[in-house]
């Protein structure tokens, strides 16, 4: 059991002291075993079960549930799905994320309005049940490896987009993401902050979300992720689902093609 | 009729609430000692709580982190190898109200238990049992709360 | 109402770990809101267990439970097929109990 | 939505059309493409305008060289680095240091200027998600180099002898705008940007280069 490895990791560095030499690292260390504590017991599964639920459920103003919802492998097809996002659909004629297909299905086969959803703060109404939905979907492809079809010439243009929207420097800071994800091993504090502009392995970075964030115990999807690294860059606001964070999330996909998705993950 | 999960989870929840409010736990009707819960201290929190003579002992257990990324989750585990032992508690020294969880134990249960706390600030904490004479039994650890992200 | 629980029980020998997710907000009472008015405390109270219906397991919590807590406690004499039933009422006197099968 | 996309793809179209070919688009056509695919998406929250993401020539020529996974050429770079040198402004009484337990306080802080920040919110130095600094603080990032021992270490014992002379303008630019001696480093432009003002940049001067700061114990 993962917690009882944990113990052990500590058990051991216990016994074998805190020479001085390790003094950073052994910070470093304790961090890890405490995140690895926290890896038995995820309240995303609470949040799983509840996007479930919601899938099944028939809900809104058609009273329909989201069975016939096709993300991308067919209308009803929920297995596997979540890796091979975003990608392009030819019934909306865009490329879309998780979060916003899961909009288009909620209008068409529902009868809510995607827009309003869209305009809805995170953590707030619909906001929450999209979000357990892409929790329950993520889950539904654990341990898959990331495949997002390529082939389409939008979905080129969308990686091609992101990449220059992840080297985008500007705001009071002249930050970017690759201000802190252009690099291999660094940290701000204590975060680890991977390399996104390359292959950041299983469950790392864009294989990771959506999360649970244990600092203020919410459920993150990709689409909130985003949200907020662009806060921290001091830019401004970007619309859910809009086209920037689903070319942005598109080349950060396409970067960790072949790695396994651990979503949903758990963090910090 | 088809029921999802959910829906059957609730219906079992309508059910256990209504045997619960029936009285057939009638053992668990105790009431919430709010003194216990409202202390600042250790010591008041044993004194509310009707314990004293607070000594260290290698029969109680504790499991912490050395440091915790985030003081709104922090791991901890409680345990006792002992007999005779009527509660375990788990106490966060610096945290504006000290007591955190307060087990009771059973024959039926191993006296073992993992929870997370929520801590305003580096503490030590406290894995206290409280004995069936009353005495209250200690292991201590210092876990350090840093701050993990940008701190915006 | 409250989200259901996750509890999982595990039997290994002749006894059955069990974990428990509970959805609640576990409010502190020490945070204020953006007026600056401290949010009242929202928190799970008590906790209990049962093996098969007979109670084994009451405790306490206070508001300094994490968010969406988690609990782990192993009972005794517990094996595979048997029921494991967790109730948490919090000071609002909100309730819920979910069950599961040890596995 | 669709409105959206419509514009999109119609101006793919008019950049296929303008190259003239159907082929791939030109890195022209996706510069184009993305600057529009901004302007739609971005939106004014709070106390953060778009108009923040209209930047100056220092930043779009480090992030066309990061697009093209090229550094840039040393001519281009020591042309930037001399533009903002010229825009660095020098301490308005000749002193250089103020009091190292302030800076010390704005090394600490990542507040200000996001769009959950108010205008009021007092901007940080941000500097310890990045360097580490004192020996006490254990949570420090490493995306910048450590600053333990700055003083020290360049031999700095009285930060107003002549001999400290070099090193303490030095790290004056640096704080007040890095692209004067870095075209394309990653760190803020703190006086150039206006995020801190004079008095902070000496405390954070104070924070490196006083010997009684815990930097240089």
């Amino acid at each position: 059991m993962r917690m009882t490895k944990a113990l052990a990791l500590m058990a051991l560095a216990t016994l074998a002291g805190t020479p001085a030499w390790a003094q950073k690292s052994a910070a470093v260390q304790s961090i890890e075993e405490y995140r690895a504590m926290l890896q038995d017991g995820n309240p995303s599964e609470l949040f799983e079960a509840k996007g479930e639920a919601l899938w099944k459920q028939k809900r809104g103003p058609k009273n329909a549930s989201l069975e016939q919802c096709d993300l991308g492998k067919g209308p009803g097809v929920f297995k596997g799905v979540f890796v091979e996002l975003p990608r392009y659909f030819a019934d909306t004629g865009r490329v879309q994320d998780m979060e916003s297909r899961l909009l288009t299905c909620m209008e068409t086969l529902q009868g809510f309005k995607a827009a309003e959803i869209a305009a809805t703060p995170f953590g707030k109404g619909e906001q929450n049940n999209v979000t357990a939905l892409a929790t329950w979907l993520a889950a539904e492809s654990r341990d898959m490896k990331l495949k997002l079809p390529q082939s389409h010439p939008q979905e080129k243009v969308f990686y091609e987009v992101g990449k220059r929207l992840f080297f985008q420097r500007g705001g009071p800071h002249d930050f970017s993401c690759a201000s802190c994800h252009g690099q291999d091993n660094t940290r701000i504090r204590l975060q680890d902050l991977p390399n996104l502009t390359k292959n950041s392995g299983d469950g790392v970075g864009f294989a990771a979300w959506p999360a649970y964030r244990v600092s203020n115990g919410q459920m993150w999807g990709m689409q909130q992720r985003l949200n907020d690294c662009y806060r921290q860059q001091r830019f401004p606001y970007p619309g859910f689902g809009s086209d920037a964070t689903i070319a942005l999330a598109t080349y950060l996909g396409v970067n960790s093609q072949g790695s396994a998705s651990v979503a949903p993950a758990i963090k910090r | 009729m088809h029921l999802s999960r959910r829906q059957a989870l609730k219906q079992t929840a309508v059910v256990a609430g209504l045997l619960a409010s029936t009285g057939l736990f009638p053992q668990y009707a105790f009431a919430f000692n709010k003194d216990a819960f409202e202390a600042k201290s250790i010591a008041d929190t044993l004194k509310a709580l009707g314990a004293s003579g607070l000594s260290a002992s290698p029969d109680v257990m504790l499991t912490a982190p050395d440091i915790a990324e985030n003081g709104a989750v922090v791991p901890l585990a409680v345990s006792t190898t002992l007999t005779g032992v009527k509660r375990l508690l788990v106490l966060v020294e610096k945290n504006p109200s000290a007591l955190i969880a307060s087990f009771n134990t059973s024959d039926s249960v191993e006296s073992a238990f993992s929870i997370r706390a929520k801590m305003g600030q580096s503490s030590d904490v406290y894995a206290v049992a409280v004995m069936n004479d009353g005495k209250a039994l200690f292991a201590k650890k210092e876990v350090k709360v840093t701050l993990g992200g940008c701190g915006g | 109402m409250a989200d259901p629980m996750r509890i999982r029980a595990q039997a290994a020998g002749d006894k059955a770990t069990v974990r428990v997710l509970m959805a609640h907000e576990m409010e502190s009472g020490q945070r204020k809101d953006a007026a600056g008015k401290i949010i009242p405390a929202w928190h799970i109270q008590e906790v209990t267990a049962t093996h098969n219906g007979k109670p084994v397991l009451s405790a306490e919590w206070g508001p300094a439970v994490s968010k969406n807590p988690f609990l782990q406690f192993v009972v005794k004499g517990a094996k595979a097929g048997d029921k494991i039933g967790v109730t948490w009422k919090d000071n609002k006197g909100e309730t819920r109990s979910d069950e599961a099968t040890v596995s | 939505m669709k409105k959206q996309h419509k514009i999109t793809l119609s101006l793919l179209a008019a950049a296929a059309a303008l190259a003239g070919c159907v082929a791939a688009p030109s890195s022209v056509d996706l510069d184009r493409l993305t600057a529009d695919i901004v302007k739609k998406s971005f939106r004014d929250q709070g106390i953060v305008k778009v108009s923040v993401l209209d930047t100056d020539e220092t930043n779009r020529v480090c992030s066309a060289a990061d697009v093209a996974g090229k550094p840039l050429e040393a001519d281009i770079a020591k042309k930037i680095e001399e533009a903002n040198l010229k825009a660095v402004k020098w301490p308005s009484d000749g002193k250089f240091l103020g009091d190292w337990k302030e800076g010390e306080k704005l090394a600490q802080s990542g507040r200000g200027l996001t769009w959950t920040d108010e205008a009021t919110t007092p901007n940080g130095g941000n500097c310890y998600n990045c360097h580490q600094i004192t020996k006490a603080e254990i949570s420090f990032g490493t995306i910048g180099p450590s600053l333990y021992n700055y003083g020290k270490l360049r031999g700095v014992t009285d930060p107003n002898a002549p001999a400290a002379k070099a090193i303490v303008e030095y790290t004056w630019g640096k704080l007040w705008n890095t692209r004067a001696y870095n075209a394309c480093s990653n760190m803020p432009r703190f006086g150039h940007a206006g995020l801190l003002d004079e008095q902070q940049l000496k405390d954070l001067m104070a924070l490196l280069l006083d010997p009684k700061s815990p930097v240089n114990q």
